[in-house]
């Protein structure tokens, strides 16, 4: 599906990204192509290990590729030397999960958000430095004496503002935002969430929104993929992916996440999957989910299905893909079979 | 396992290679002729030529290294240049003394430092705690060989009750044995003692802080089979390195203690060595030690592998 | 569920009355850091009926988690504990810890957050899930290893009479908090305690564990407490709610009477922080500030600073009392607004 | 997780004032410092001022630590020697710092081939018990100061190259690395910038823990003859020359003996104390291995 | 003769259950061939296990050993032994004049140590087993000296030599034989029942190395050892004092020196050697390495030898060693003295050297090696001065010609002067004593008037042994002989 319109404004085209390890080789990411597009956000779920931080780190070319190119701003940057790609990394930023984990402890954070500017010489001066710290500082919401603090000072909303400032330092075209949210509490989750929409309506910013909180994502996402196990089983808009998910698996997540609402919870029928997400060292054959898929046939086994479309702007790699409306939480249609809690395996 | 066992042998093989490079290149740092420095008044050209021969000094280094390599692994380490015995011979003859001196120390300081170290932790912050901290402290900083001054003076020179110092076989006198290793051991023991009773302490300290921990005592288990059953055993493991490694250093390292109580073990035999510039011996045992200790500490991995179920899988 | 389940021996028969398995009254727990007095827990007070299922919400640091610690005398040694505590028929907080101890392992089970860190590394699951059995219900070493793999098939473990003797570490996340479970469920406790059970599982997984749990619940009727910080996870299980802030509980009642109609500000800015699906393109209802630090708390509602509503300023000085507003349902505050 | 206020700086300096034995150790540390300068101008009496008619005197008025087997004043002695000791300790301990931590940090931060054998040397080093190792480099360079420096500096190398290289993988793997990554920061700039500072932690305690190690390793090697020559006083040098004649005249093996002890415990303390509040995980390899001969 | 002196105390047990003596000696024997150790810790054993030809009394005259008697040809250069019959080695095979023979070929053709003390025999031969005959190229007045002044010129046995085992299983004729060896620890003798002599009474002696002279003496009295040589200095004059144990001295045969290097300047002028002749306080010296236990000597030959010559022209004045010192030109002399840690002594001495030197100006840098690069350093001639000792002497050949003639093995400071030249070669082979002595008495003034060595003193030898030993005697050559020796129960 990569195409190579100008409004992309950073792709991977069919990547694979492979870790030796003592264990054997772990195929984080094996065969994912996705394009970002200028001023959208692509939101990436999928459960913990399906390879979404790994897609998120080839496009900054933090992770070398096993196979497959990496395009950003249109220059196919593959195979380009550290050195090379210092200069390009202004372009892309990133904002990782743990705001605590991700500024160096030492430093202030007026020095973790200057970092980009100094590294790439976007300051004159010191002066012009600090003036546009304090810029940043402000842009995020923080005080401009917030500089002076270091990152063990502040509340964890506040280091992810610093996070985020710091991202856009570099005045990027993408920004990819490793699970921004998950290590925060829920009341401090929504004060980032409109941030970051704030800013991308302010600054015309292009995401990757990678997060495993369906609800956050549907919320932030102009587009949507779904991973398992390395690979995209499905992206659409996300009234598609929410109401008509064609991928089982999709279904199955969707129908995992409780709803803060008694009454339907207490109706609603979840899609139980039995066992758990295989290792990434040795997938299964043909389709890679058909080992928890509730409606799993012999013929899964044998093809391995790619990405075809099952609706406007929607695709689905299924060989039977689900037809059908989901509504409020139930789920219906094929994918209501109810599994088996204990499994049978 | 047996994988996990044989990365382990190989990996120590190849140290033990860099080991024999560094102790043969030993001798070639010494400044001028190591042969005739060593035979000194007792110069004589043949003596002189079959040990430089002996010695192989007159060919090219690699080839020098490549024969004293081969002679190592068979067991030749050479002949002595002051007795002109082989220096195996020599370096083995001083093991027991070496190694029941090392194993009493390390007895000793395991009876001190398990009931210390285990109970300062669980009862952290109390007398003993206290206690424990300040003994090992001083273990940490006291010169064993000061200790060792001080032991003599008062347990061989004013209560008399122990010699102050000489070496009796286990084999030939296990009592007089024991009276002459009691002074050399306690000296060293204490040292070890207080590393291990850190050790112990921090190691059961941080287990106590550990999740199964409150799992364990959520079960309603009783104290006593928390302390044994959960703590002891994950925190005990990493000890057993740590008790390895001393075993392992006291087997070469004892170099003062041995000097000062004349105890005929590896230790001595290396001063003297060296006092005599018999670099041969010097280098043999010197190899040995590194040998010991690469294998003792092959040994404990093994042991630690078996020990803690989730090395295996690695 | 298969026909498994049916060898569940389940000899005791328990009486279904309104009798509370587990009371907490009045505990405040008060923890001694190096900066000074944390006061972790304060005038906590509810109860868990038999076969019914009390869930605990809040934000980290709100002290779910030290509520119950304190309440099972598992509290950190630096913590200082009053209140009343009964457990069954038993005034915990009168017993010498031996006792203690001894009612709680048999009476209690309990599943912790990280499955990764709570079992012990170094011995086999089969040995650990029943140890407490052995300890409390006299079982031989045999027996217990029956038990181990019967109470590991209950919680779903393929070749559980394989497995019994394997290591953690050979489990996966979903599997090992089946093992915490299943070493929960040893002793037939009379109360199951779940803190975070599925906060560090994928959401397939987390469904698989309440999945699990809820239907040992009907089967075994044992009343479960449940620690969470979603909400979600609390429509679904929980019978009665109760919601922390800084150490206290700001609201406490039937789970359809607090969704239905949340009073307190806390409470409602929580369900309406989370993203809803058709207000798409909406801001959040975000709360603004961050959680206050147990070291330095307000004087009257912990929420006050950043409450959106502050519309009665004695909220600000004064400590709230914690008022009934229906059914069981009670608020710590003395805002009255609209509800619903 | 509340934030905290503090620096790290007034934190060191906070919990090393509460802790006694950390204060009592940088008491004698200062002291011994000023003692190490001024030592020659402290000294009541010359340190080679020999005096046959003074041989062997027990403490007094005129000599507080009484005389040795040649009539030279004990405490004299004792005062200089801190500075020999004092500068073994730094020279030594400098010489495995730099080393070891060049070759820590390259070997962490590069990883690889030059990883393998760099810590393989290492390893080679490690297999050898540390004075074992010290008496064999002195043995073949021939005994003195200098060479006493070297040795102990080479002995304590692999310490440092292994606590670096450790936590270099540790921070090079933590997130704000990878940050810094992304930013487009240099290989040169992060290891300034952000593996240095955050490693100085374990290093700085290991230091000072190996200062403690060096004064008693060359104590060791003087005691065995093979360290400082006389007639420059050293302690270990004294108790070897006293030896002879503890039985008769304790104060011989006492004074030089404590001023050893003292030394190392202080450093000891202090070390310890860092590592409470810098690094309270780091068990030191220098615990996990032989830290005193 | 002091080598038979019986002790009767021990005497109702003649002839063996003497019990073990244990005994206390300084160091580890480096080996235990005769020809080829040159450590005295070696000799204190050997002594034990080995014969010599002839050997010294007490008052170090030679006497009878396994030559019984023994002839000079009127030319005085042929000598004909006669040994003694019946003697075994201990492993039972008879010494014959084979051994001897075999035994100081050795010593001769491989170059040992104590070659030199053949330099001028021309042939050993031995015509039947009881004869040895030794041939001379010059008059050697001070042979028997040479072929049984110590157990360096030991008869050995061919069979174990050639083994090897001679290094650590000598197999000799002397009295007690070496059954064990705890490297490191100790060396175990029993009584030889093959001895020639009388038998001895101990049944055997053990040799442990007690390197610390307070731990010797407290295991002397302890009761571990019974007999030793290492004792803490300074605590032998109060130890003499006592009755238990029994301590005792004697004025040793060695001295101890400094010499000065006089292939470099400013030391090849004799007055600047003279000088610091001046600046030494020998009391004071001898005080700091001896603890007073010797005897400060100018010369090199102790005060109870025959050829004892008085002569002390130095006395302590440091005023006049500056003014000499100025005239020859020297000023701000800095001096490279170097000692060995072998010998402590040295060290300490040296440290008194300094401070004594330090008042007439010269500086002195103390250079403590270990001894075998002191004795390499020493070849070299990288030195200012060193200090060191000559030790075992008998014949006054043994105190000079090596040190101080110009062709001598051990003249490593370059000594010249034709005249002590001439005197000391006229003296090795005049066989009038009386002439013998004049020659020596003329030399050492030289010697000393030269400075070539700045004499020191001659040590004690202290030894000290249990109340329960009895037929002990301190000899003055330091041989440790404890055939006779027995011990009560
Ligand atoms: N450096 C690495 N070396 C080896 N394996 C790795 C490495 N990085 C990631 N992996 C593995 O690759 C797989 C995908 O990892 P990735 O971090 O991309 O997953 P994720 O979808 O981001 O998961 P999460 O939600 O837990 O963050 C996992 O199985 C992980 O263990
Ligand atoms: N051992 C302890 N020492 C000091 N303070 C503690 C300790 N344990 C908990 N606290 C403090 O007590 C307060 C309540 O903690 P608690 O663990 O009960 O929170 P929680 O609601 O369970 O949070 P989470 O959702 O993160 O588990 C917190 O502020 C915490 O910092
Ligand atoms: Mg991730
Ligand atoms: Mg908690
Ligand atoms: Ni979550």
């Amino acid at each position: 599906m990569s195409d190579d319109t100008p409004d992309v404004v950073a792709e991977l085209d069919d990547l694979a990204v492979h870790f030796p390890t003592p264990a054997g080789t772990v195929r984080a990411v094996d065969g994912v192509s996705l394009a970002v597009r200028r001023g959208e956000t692509l939101g990436l779920v999928g459960e913990s290990g399906s390879g979404k931080s790994t897609a998120g780190l080839a496009l900054l070319r933090l992770v070398d590729p096993s196979a497959g190119r990496v395009r950003v701003a249109g220059a196919d940057v593959t195979r380009w030397s550290r050195r090379r790609l210092r200069a390009t990394r202004r372009h892309v930023a990133m904002v990782f999960q743990d705001p605590q984990a991700s500024l160096d402890p030492r430093r202030t954070v007026g020095d973790s958000i200057a970092e980009p500017l100094v590294v790439h010489r976007l300051a004159a001066s010191g002066t012009a430095r600090r003036k546009r710290v304090a810029e940043l500082l402000d842009l995020v919401g923080l005080r401009a004496d917030t500089a002076g603090r270091h990152p063990h000072e502040l509340s964890g909303g506040q280091r992810q503002r610093v996070g985020v400032a710091r991202a856009l330092a570099g005045e990027p075209d993408l920004i990819v935002l490793d699970e921004p949210i998950a290590s925060l509490d829920l009341s401090v989750q929504a004060q980032i969430m409109n941030l970051l929409r704030r800013l991308q309506r302010d600054l015309g910013l292009t995401y990757l929104f990678i997060a495993h909180d369906l609800a956050a994502v549907e919320h932030m996402s102009d587009r949507i993929a779904v991973m398992y196990l390395g690979r995209i089983v499905e992206t659409g808009p996300p009234e598609r992916i929410y109401r008509r998910p064609a991928h089982p698996y999709t279904a199955a997540l969707l129908s995992a996440v409780p709803v803060a609402d008694p009454r339907v919870e207490r109706q609603r029928r979840r899609i139980v999957l039995t066992g758990d997400i295989p290792s990434p060292v040795d997938p299964p054959s043909g389709c890679r989910f058909r080992t928890r898929c509730p409606q799993a046939r012999p013929a899964c086994a044998e093809t391995d299905p790619a990405l075809a479309v099952v609706g406007p702007g929607h695709e689905a790699a299924c060989l039977f893909p689900l037809d059908g409306e989901r509504d409020g939480g139930g789920v219906e249609g094929s994918a209501t079979d109810r599994a088996d809690v204990a499994g049978t395996a | 396992m047996a994988r996990f066992v044989l990365r382990r042998a190989l990996q120590s093989a190849v140290v033990l290679i860099g080991v024999t490079l560094v102790v043969f290149l030993l001798l070639q740092l010494v400044p001028g002729d190591p042969v005739r420095v060593a035979l000194g008044t007792r110069f004589d050209q043949q003596t002189y030529d079959a040990l430089r021969e002996r010695a192989g000094l007159d060919q090219p280094l690699p080839v020098q290294y490549a024969s004293y390599l081969g002679h190592a692994l068979t067991g030749d380490l050479g002949v002595s240049f002051r007795t002109g015995q082989p220096v195996s011979q020599i370096v083995l003859e001083r093991l027991p003394a070496t190694l029941s001196l090392a194993v009493t120390a390390v007895l000793f300081a395991l009876l001190v430092a398990f009931p210390l170290g285990i109970v300062a932790a669980v009862r952290s912050g109390s007398a003993v705690d206290h206690a424990a901290r300040v003994f090992s402290q001083f273990g940490v900083s006291v010169p064993d060989f000061w200790m060792g001054i001080m032991g003599i003076l008062l347990f061989a020179g004013v209560l008399g009750w122990l010699p102050p110092s000489g070496y009796v076989a286990l084999t030939e006198d296990p009592g007089r044995w024991a009276t002459h290793v009691a002074l050399p051991a306690v000296t060293v023991g204490l040292v070890t003692a207080s590393i291990l009773t850190r050790f112990i302490r921090s190691s059961v300290l941080e287990v106590l802080s550990a999740d199964y921990v409150r799992t364990a005592e959520a079960k309603g288990l009783r104290n006593r089979v928390v302390i044994v059953r959960h703590v002891l055993r994950n925190a005990l493991i990493p000890v057993v390195t740590v008790v390895a490694v001393q075993l392992a250093s006291l087997l070469g390292g004892v170099i003062v203690i041995e000097v000062l109580f004349a105890w005929p073990g590896i230790g001595r035999l290396t001063f003297d060595a060296v006092q005599a510039r018999d670099y041969p011996v010097l280098q043999g045992a010197v190899l040995l030690v590194a040998a010991l200790f690469l294998l003792v500490n092959l040994l404990v991995d093994i042991l630690y592998a078996r020990l803690d179920p989730r090395i295996t899988v690695k | 569920m298969s026909e498994r389940t049916e060898r569940m021996p389940s000899q005791r028969q328990r009486p279904r009355t309104d009798s509370s398995v587990l009371s907490v009254d009045d505990l405040t727990v008060t923890v001694g850091t190096r900066r000074g007095p944390a006061r972790a827990v304060a005038g906590v007070s509810w109860q868990v009926r038999q076969g019914e299922t009390f869930a605990l919400v809040g934000e980290s640091g709100s002290g779910k988690s030290m509520t119950l610690l304190a309440a099972t005398g598992l509290a950190p040694r630096a913590a200082t504990v009053t209140g009343r505590v009964r457990l069954l028929d038993n005034e915990l907080t009168a017993l010498p810890d031996d006792r203690r101890r001894k009612l709680r392992g048999r009476h209690v089970g309990f599943v912790f957050q990280d499955p990764m860190t709570s079992l012990n590394p170094v011995l086999p699951v089969g040995r650990q899930v029943t140890e407490g059995a052995e300890e409390h219900l006299g079982l031989t070493r045999r027996a217990a290893r029956d038990r181990a793999v019967e109470l590991l098939e209950l919680v779903g473990i393929p070749s559980a009479a394989q497995r019994v003797d394997a290591y953690p570490h050979q489990f996966s996340g979903g599997m090992r908090q089946r093992v915490a479970i299943a070493m929960a469920l040893a002793c037939e406790p009379d109360l199951l305690i779940a803190d975070e059970p599925t906060t560090a599982l994928d959401v397939t997984t987390q469904a698989q564990i309440i999945e699990l749990v809820a239907d040992l619940q009907t089967r075994l009727g044992t009343a479960v407490v449940w620690v969470t910080h979603d909400l979600g996870v609390v429509a679904g299980i929980a019978d009665t709610v109760a919601v922390m802030y800084g150490g206290r509980i700001v609201e406490q009642g039937p789970v359809d009477a607090v969704f239905d109609t949340p009073t307190h500000p806390y409470t409602r800015a929580l369900l309406a922080a989370r993203p809803d699906p058709s207000r798409r393109g909406e801001d959040l209802v975000a709360i603004p500030g961050a959680p206050p630090s147990p070291l330095d708390l307000p004087p009257g509602c912990a929420f006050w600073p950043r409450c959106p509503v502050r519309a009665d300023p004695r909220c600000e000085h004064e400590l709230p009392p914690l008022t009934p507003v229906g059914d069981g349902h009670t608020v710590r505050t003395f805002y009255r607004g609209e509800t619903g | 997780m509340s934030a905290t206020t503090e620096s790290t700086g007034r934190r060191v300096l906070d919990a090393l004032r509460r802790d006694p034995l950390a204060v009592g150790g940088t008491i004698v540390l200062v002291l011994l410092v000023v003692v190490g300068v001024a030592g020659p101008w402290l000294a009541p009496a010359g340190v080679n001022d020999v005096d046959v008619d003074q041989m062997l005197r027990p403490p007094s008025g005129a000599h507080p630590f009484g005389t040795d087997e040649l009539g030279r004043d004990v405490l004299s002695r004792v005062l200089v020697a801190a500075r020999v000791s004092l500068q073994v300790g730094a020279v030594s301990v400098g010489i495995a710092l730099v080393a070891g931590v060049t070759l820590g940090l390259f070997a962490g931060y590069y990883r690889g081939w030059l990883d393998s054998v760099l810590m393989r040397c290492m390893d080679v080093l490690f297999a050898f018990p540390v004075l074992l190792l010290a008496v064999a480099i002195v043995a073949v360079l021939g005994p003195g100061l200098l060479t006493a420096m070297v040795a102990i500096g080479v002995v304590y190398t692999p310490i440092f190259a292994r606590i670096t290289r450790a936590g270099v993988l540790s921070v090079r793997e933590q997130v704000f690395v990878r940050a810094a990554v992304s930013i487009g920061a240099s290989d040169v700039r992060i290891m300034r910038r952000h593996v240095l500072p955050n490693i100085a932690a374990p290093l700085i305690v290991q230091t000072s823990l190996s200062l403690a190690f060096a004064i008693l390793s060359e104590a060791a090697l003087s005691f065995l003859g093979l360290g400082i020559q006389p007639p420059a006083p050293a302690w270990g040098r004294m108790l070897f020359d006293g030896r002879g004649f503890v039985t008769d005249a304790w104060w011989l093996g006492v004074f030089p003996g404590a001023a050893i002890f003292l030394t190392v415990l202080a450093f000891n303390l202090v070390g310890d104390a860092l590592r409470d509040v810098l690094d309270p995980r780091q068990l030191t390899l220098a615990e996990a291995r032989r830290s005193t001969p | 003769t002091g080598g038979e002196a019986v002790d009767v105390g021990g005497g109702g047990n003649a002839g063996g259950a003497g019990g073990v003596l244990n005994a206390a000696i300084g160091g580890e024997p480096d080996q235990l061939d005769p020809h080829k150790t040159s450590a005295y810790y070696s000799f204190q054993v050997l002594e034990n296990v080995y014969d010599t030809l002839v050997e010294p009394d007490a008052d170090l005259k030679m006497v009878p050993s396994l030559a019984t008697k023994w002839t000079t040809s009127d030319d005085q250069l042929t000598w004909t032994f006669t040994l003694r019959e019946g003697v075994k080695f201990s492993d039972g095979s008879p010494l014959t004049s084979e051994d001897v023979v075999y035994s100081f070929e050795r010593i001769i053709k491989e170059k040992l140590n104590n070659a030199y003390k053949f330099a001028t025999v021309k042939s050993v031969t031995g015509p039947d087993p009881a004869t040895v005959v030794v041939t001379l190229s010059a008059p050697t007045p001070n042979l028997l000296a040479n072929l049984g002044g110590f157990k360096g010129v030991a008869i050995v046995e061919k069979s174990n030599v050639e083994s090897g085992k001679v290094k650590t299983a000598p197999v000799g004729s002397g009295p007690f034989t070496v059954a064990g060896y705890t490297s490191g620890d100790s060396i175990k003798l029993v009584r030889n029942d093959a001895y020639w002599g009388e038998k001895p009474k101990l049944d055997g002696v053990t040799f442990t190395f007690v390197k610390d002279p307070t731990v010797a003496l407290q295991n002397l009295r302890s009761g571990q050892v019974q007999w030793t040589d290492n004792l803490p200095p300074q605590q032998v004059k109060s130890l003499q004092d006592g009755d238990d144990p029994v301590v005792k001295s004697a004025a040793s045969t060695d001295y101890w020196y400094v010499a000065l290097n006089e292939a470099r300047k400013p030391f090849d002028n004799p007055e600047v050697r003279r000088a610091i002749g001046y600046a030494l306080d020998r009391e004071a010296i001898t005080k700091a390495a001896k603890f007073g236990l010797a005897t400060v000597n100018q010369t090199a030959i102790p005060k109870d030898s025959a050829f004892y010559y008085d002569y002390a022209p130095y006395s302590h004045d440091p005023g006049k060693a500056k003014q000499m010192l100025g005239q020859a030109g020297v000023g701000n002399l800095t001096m490279d003295l170097m000692v060995t840690s072998e010998y402590p002594e040295t060290v300490s001495a040296a440290q008194v050297i300094a401070a004594q030197l330090k008042d007439v100006g010269i500086t002195v840098k103390i250079r403590t090696l270990d001894f075998a690069q002191w004795l390499d350093e020493q070849a070299k001639g990288n030195f200012d001065g060193f200090m060191l000792g000559w030790l075992g002497n008998i014949d006054p050949d043994e105190f000079y010609y090596a040190q101080h003639h110009s062709g001598g093995t051990f003249n490593f400071h370059k000594y010249k002067n034709p005249a002590v030249d001439k005197l000391l070669d006229d003296a090795r082979t005049q066989t009038d004593q009386g002439a013998r002595k004049q020659a020596y008495e003329q030399a050492a003034k030289q010697i000393v008037d030269d400075a070539s060595y700045l004499y020191l003193y001659n040590p004690d030898v202290v030894q000290g042994w249990s109340k329960k030993v009895s037929g002990y005697e301190v000899r003055t050559d330091r041989a440790i002989r404890f055939r006779s020796v027995a011990l009560a129960k």
